[in-house]
């Protein structure tokens, strides 16, 4: 039985040179809420944890001209705490804020939601719904990868050995642009997404949308663009038919498995739901803004 | 005499059917030793796995409770709990 | 390979440990520094019944590991009352029965302190979330909640203790 | 001491005072099972199979022995084969060899998870290598887990020599059939052909987890004369005491027993699954061994309670009169005998006042984990039916749901559904409460519905001893024997004040251990405030006599012409003497010169125990779109006899009905195609969490029990029997659908919707 070692390093390099050096299995731990439940229960076993938290400015949010910097690392209390996150981005800081306990929240960050890489997280469809950017760094330098091209498959990221993500980018948002998230759950808390939804949209002075994006989880083996739910958005002032259009595109892309927590015929109809309810929402707060 | 229910399960297996007797008994040790002695294993049964109810009070283990002349005895089962 | 050698803050007080790098923060708790009031129900941050402060934020200790207390500042339910003074929550805690077992009691004393930290004035539905992740079997939850709020208003001084 | 009849002749009892253990449990302090370590403690673990029904071929310990570290190994064969042996211990029947082979598995293994083995090493972590080097052979068998399919034909048998009991005639072929089971009186077929209306439903509910927040753990030291001490968390210690002898084929006086604190039971802790264990490797080890179950271990291998099916039958009159009615009820046991299918038989009908009853029902063994009691148990399952199909023939009558239960309420001279006549309950004074309730005429939303449904439970006595000691400062000692798991100290405290005649804070309670008091039953039944309660106040009695002999001896008169009036001795009269009070104080402080010590301890086998009733209200909002049900507002009226401390009181209530709520709404054990839990954690067994709930509020109804001195009945047990039920018909006054299968979780309902459109 391998012997686990644990290193904090304080750079980039540093950081980069442990994850790409490890012999075996070497884990990037940010808030560490979710490498700690596999570490027990034994379905991983780590040769190396490398804590990322000790490294400038993974931790923390900064407004730039351009947008936001959220550091991977950054605990979804403090993402919650943000004021000007909050404003611009209420539906990534709903989800985030939904990923677990308060306690959870005290430690999960965006970077361990998305490479845990389950398709339930509850942060990735409303990062993706946004157009969030993972800023990669590894062994080859740094790239900048859409979070939708970040998980593969259940368990699996696109990371390169050696890789790890220091920070998110999020766009300054445009006038009358707004997001929601919403999941359905069978209690109120502490549970995983059975289904849930992102939705980004952007709309025109007379409220008219120009511009949207459906992402859903939990009803894939990744998170689902919802190509068709955009177009049924676009166009429209969500009347009655957008949502039934976007209702009926979202259901169609649904790829679900029956399991512990939904059924298939469940997580179909709910995503349809989900859809509608999450886009009403965005849709009033771009027109409020 | 105290008059005593016999529930179905022990109707069948001891009593050939009789549903209800008079027993000449003035304590519930009594009452065990007078089944048995009329219905072989009737009397070990009700002292292993049951509970009286006499005039409505359930007893559980209890040998020396008085029997009345027309007190009405009812078997059940001991009761647990959670 | 050897422990790995830690100094931390525990309730206010300078404290040094070494631990198996797997070790979670909760073991080290129990088993080396020999705090047993924090709980373990789970061991997968389910329940709440580990919960402690780092640098003032509410965790669980079970999906912290021991290590990474290095040069942070542990909160645990032993820090809580003041020498022979009861913190009000604990002593509302008290008044309202909003104990039964008591398994859940210290995790929960630390949450809601970190709650009425951090909102001393929350609605009812607000500390129901805050503590949707402290699971107590026994109460209901009722009583708890109003404990939570008779505090939180004594705390805010507005009736008198 | 006779029954108070008059609640204003009491100073203590009815008041709401701190408990005395609470400031442990708020600073941290308290002993749990898992919070003791002795000098050279080992780390117990468990290796558990991964098959749900499997021969044990071989098991191979000799890999895990050499590891540097291990200081013990055991299986079965390390502990005594003993025979089948019936017996009631606490409050409960059971086999002392199916628990032996619940601890640990001989031959076969019955459910996934059951023990095989068993280590204790120096570390954790070496504890773990050891667990993975036991080489265990298995032959894997056919498994079943539902109990319709155990009962099956050609179903996978448990047990070659299993004939089932109480059919007629005895059947020939081994079936996984336990035993059959019946309650009832009159002809309740002739019952329903003089009805005008009758109703008839099937349904099922899920097998559900006490869930108690504190793991199961003990911590046991063996000397080598034999002389055993065991620190542990459970509802017993003497129940722990006498199944570790049993198991282990020792003297029960070799083992003293100390009881931890107890973080939760529910009756999940009335049985042993790790102290024969650890006591069996303290013994090889020479060193003390603590086993501290994980929360995974918890729910594959200890609880549940049954799930089953149910089929209820009932007719009436126009008037609403029950003419007739049936159930027919199949339990799982789990993977030995025992589900609670005779009070689920007996209970399921008990609110009623009927003359032609019948329930019938058969315990059933399958591949899950071996059932413990659990709150009530039996009763939550079958009254979730019978009070749906009552909720039924009420909108078939157009009858208001509490006039119908009104019309056919059990009361004083009843004849119980189970046998007895009922002697002074309070049922209808309960459901006078409810319907009196300003809940119960509350307006309500769109989506939103409302339903009622009642409970009964029997409430037990059985043993218990208490001790009072009157200390040299006048402060009084109380020790009993049962484990305190919801404030039954503070209980005992006051009862003993209210007799002494001193301030609740003179009185300091303690549990305890199996050396220092006499046996007592387990914390269950709803009976530690009624049986050690009336222990306590007869113990206390006996001090007060004795109070008053050491003051006649004081003042030289008769012991007759001595009173006791709030905690003085007084003389009786105006014959008696001109003497000033004695203070209970002061008769202490001469003690020695007047005989020594003053100490009553009494043993009592309590009988008497009084029935309660409950009702609950529950108003619910269904979200059609996906099926998730909101509570919105609860009640709980209960009969409670009278409150010792009230706010225990309602907090019993309250957690019992919460728990119903998560019976209804989410809990269940899920298995995969392999016989395997699939949600053996708190993530996906969900039990309510505080966002998920409104206040509970908690309506005492207070008939005392004559039979009681200050008239108490018990608790704990009524509350998790009508939730099931109230919110079931809750949600079809809601949406119209009738949910039949627990959980009703949201894919559940949102299926009935469908169904419901078509």
């Amino acid at each position: 039985m391998p012997r686990l070692s644990y290193a904090a390093p304080t750079s980039v390099p540093d950081a980069i040179k442990l994850l790409a050096g490890a012999a075996g299995l070497a884990k990037v731990m940010s808030g560490g809420t979710d490498l700690l439940v596999q570490l027990r229960s034994g379905r991983t076993s780590p040769e190396l944890i490398v804590d990322t938290k000790k490294i400038p400015g993974i931790v923390g949010i900064r407004e730039t001209e351009s947008g936001f910097v959220i550091g991977a690392a950054t605990s979804g209390a403090e993402i919650g705490e943000h004021a000007g996150l909050c404003a611009a981005y209420p539906g990534i800081v709903e989800a985030t804020n939904l990923i677990g306990s308060t306690q959870v929240q005290g430690r999960a960050s965006l970077a361990g939601n998305l490479c845990n890489a389950s398709p339930a997280a509850d942060s990735v469809p409303a990062v993706i719904a946004s157009r969030g950017v993972a800023i990669v760094v590894g062994p080859n330098g740094q790239r900048s990868v859409p979070v939708e091209q970040i998980v593969t498959a259940p368990g699996r990221t696109s990371l390169a050995k050696g890789e790890f993500i220091l920070e998110f980018h999020l766009p300054k948002p445009k006038a009358h642009q707004s997001d929601a998230y919403l999941r359905f759950i069978p209690r109120t808390e502490m549970d995983i997404a059975v289904v849930g939804c992102g939705v980004s949209v952007t709309l025109d002075d007379n409220g008219v949308c120009i511009d949207a994006r459906v992402v859903l989880g939990a009803v894939a083996p990744t998170q689902v663009v919802v190509e068709a739910g955009a177009k049924a958005l676009i166009g429209s002032k969500l009347d009655e038919a957008a949502l039934a259009a976007l209702d009926a595109a979202a259901r169609a892309a649904c790829n679900p498995i029956n399991d512990k927590r939904g059924t298939i015929d469940f997580r179909v109809k709910v995503a349809g739901v989900m859809a509608r309810r999450t886009a009403a929402i965005a849709f009033e707060r771009a027109g409020a803004r | 005499m105290p008059t005593i229910s016999i529930p179905s399960s022990l109707r069948r297996q001891f009593t050939g059917g009789m549903t209800q007797l008079e027993v000449e008994a003035t304590t519930f040790r009594r009452l065990i030793l007078e089944l048995e002695r009329r219905f072989p294993g009737l009397g070990n049964q009700v002292e292993e796995s049951m509970a009286i109810a006499v005039d409505g009070e359930i007893f559980q283990d209890a040998y020396s409770l008085q029997l009345k002349a027309g007190s009405d005895i009812v078997l059940i089962p001991k009761i647990a709990g959670g | 390979m050897s422990k790995i050698h830690v100094t931390t803050t525990v309730n206010g007080e300078p404290a040094e440990f070494l631990c198996e790098p797997q070790e979670s923060m909760l073991d080290v708790l129990r088993d080396t520094l020999k705090l047993t009031g924090s709980k373990e129900g789970c061991g997968s941050g389910d329940c709440g019944a580990c919960s402690i402060t780092l640098d003032g934020r509410l965790v669980c200790s079970c999906l912290m590991l021991g290590v990474e207390a290095e040069g942070h500042s542990i909160g645990t339910i032993e820090g809580v009352a003041r020498g022979d003074e009861l913190h009000p929550i604990q002593r509302k805690f008290l008044e309202h029965a909003a104990l039964q077992c008591g398994f859940c009691t210290p995790g929960l004393i630390v949450a809601v302190k970190a709650l009425l930290e951090k909102n001393p004035n929350p609605t009812e539905t607000e500390a129901r979330f805050w503590i949707a992740g402290n699971l107590c079997r026994c109460t209901g939850y009722d009583k708890i909640l109003r404990a939570i709020m008779d505090a939180a208003a004594e705390l805010r001084g507005e009736v008198a203790a | 001491m006779n029954f108070v009849a008059n609640k204003s002749d009491l100073k203590v009892v009815g008041t709401r005072p701190v408990r005395p253990d609470g400031m442990d449990k708020v600073t941290g302090k308290a002993q749990f099972g898992a919070d003791l370590t002795l000098a050279g403690t080992l780390v117990g673990k468990i290796k558990r199979s991964p098959h749900a029904h499997a021969r044990i071929v071989a098991i191979d310990t000799s890999k895990a022995l050499a590891i540097p570290g291990v200081k013990s190994v055991i299986t079965a064969a390390d502990i005594p084969d003993i025979p089948s042996e019936e017996a009631f211990v606490g409050e409960g029947p059971t086999n002392f060899r199916d628990q032996s082979l619940n601890c640990i598995a001989r031959d076969k293994v019955l459910y996934e998870g059951h023990a095989v083995a068993a280590v204790a090493a120096t570390s954790s972590a070496i504890a773990d290598a050891a667990l993975a080097a036991i080489e265990v052979t298995y032959e894997v068998l056919p498994h079943v887990i539902d109990v319709e399919a155990a009962m099956a034909e050609d179903a996978p048998i448990l047990f070659e020599g299993m004939i089932t009991q109480g059919v007629d005639p005895k059947p020939t072929k081994a079936s996984n059939i336990v035993k059959k089971v019946a309650f009832g009186h009159g002809d309740w077929q002739a019952g329903m052909a003089e009805a005008d209306v009758v109703v008839e439903g099937k349904y099922d509910t899920a097998a559900v987890h006490q869930a108690y927040i504190e793991p199961h753990a003990c911590i046991a030291s063996v000397n080598p004369d034999g002389q055993t001490t065991i620190f542990a968390s459970s509802q017993g210690q003497f129940m722990i005491r006498q199944y570790t002898a049993k198991i282990l084929g020792m003297d029960i006086a070799d083992i003293r027993v100390t009881p931890a604190e107890i973080g939760g039971g529910f009756g999940g802790k009335t049985i042993v699954y790790i102290e024969p264990l650890a006591v069996a490797m303290s013994r090889q080890a020479g060193r003390p061994v603590k086993i501290v179950m994980t929360r995974d271990e918890v729910f594959r291998a200890s609880g549940p309670t049954s799930g089953g099916t149910i089929e209820v039958k009932i007719g009436a009159k126009k008037d609403g009169t029950i003419t007739g009615a049936y159930a027919m009820v199949k339990l799982q046991a789990g993977a030995f005998p025992g589900s609670p299918v005779a009070p689920a038989c007996m209970c399921a009908f008990a609110m009623y006042d009927l003359k032609n009853v019948m329930a019938e029902g058969y315990d059933v063994v399958s591949n899950r984990a071996k059932v413990a009691a659990y709150r009530a148990p039996g009763a939550p399952i079958s009254t979730f039916a019978v009070e749906s199909v009552m909720d039924e023939l009420a909108i078939k009558l157009g009858m208001d749901p509490i006039d119908l239960r009104m019309k056919n309420a059990a009361k004083q001279g009843t004849k119980a559904s189970y046998g007895p006549v009922f002697p002074v309950i309070g049922f209808e004074e309960v459901l006078e409460a409810a319907k009196a309730h300003p809940h119960w005429t509350a307006p309500l939303g769109p989506n939103q519905g409302r339903g009622v449904a009642t409970g009964f439970w029997f409430n037990i006595g059985g043993e218990s001893s208490a001790s009072v000691f009157v200390n040299e400062d006048g402060s009084v000692s109380v020790v009993s024997g049962s484990p305190d798991i919801g404030g039954s100290r503070a209980s005992m405290a006051m009862m003993a004040a209210e007799v002494l005649g001193i301030p609740y804070e003179k009185v300091r309670p303690i549990i305890g251990d199996t050396a220092q008091i006499g046996i007592t039953g387990v914390t269950g039944g709803s009976r530690v405030t009624f049986a050690t309660g009336m222990a306590t106040t007869q113990a206390a009695e006996r001090a007060v006599d004795e109070l008053k002999k050491r003051a006649a001896m004081i003042w030289d008169i008769s012991p007759d012409a001595v009173d006791w009036k709030d905690g003085e001795a007084v003389p009786a009269g105006a014959n008696a003497g001109g003497f000033d009070p004695l203070p209970l104080a002061a008769i202490a402080l001469k003690a020695a010169k007047t005989g020594g010590p003053i100490n009553a301890e009494v043993s009592i086998n309590a009988q008497g125990a009084g029935a309660a009733f409950g009702a609950h209200i529950a108003d619910v909002e269904v979200d059609p779109e996906t099926g998730f049900v909101k509570i919105l507002r609860y009640t709980a009226v209960q009969d409670v006899g009278r409150a010792i401390h009230p706010s225990y009181v309602e907090g019993q209530i309250q957690g019992g009905a919460t728990q119903g709520i998560g019976w209804a709404l989410n809990e269940e054990y899920i298995y995969d195609k392999n016989g395997r839990m699939d949600n053996a954690g708190f993530l996906d067994y969900r039990v309510p969490v505080a966002s998920d709930l409104p206040m509970i509020e908690a309506v005492l109804v207070e008939v005392p029990n004559p039979r009681h001195p200050f008239g108490v009945r018990g608790v704990g047990e009524v509350p998790i029997i009508p939730p099931m039920a109230a919110i079931g018909n809750a949600i079809k006054a809601a949406t119209g659908m009738r949910l039949v299968s627990l959980p009703m979780s949201p894919p559940k309902v949102r299926a009935a919707f469908d169904a419901a459109k078509g």
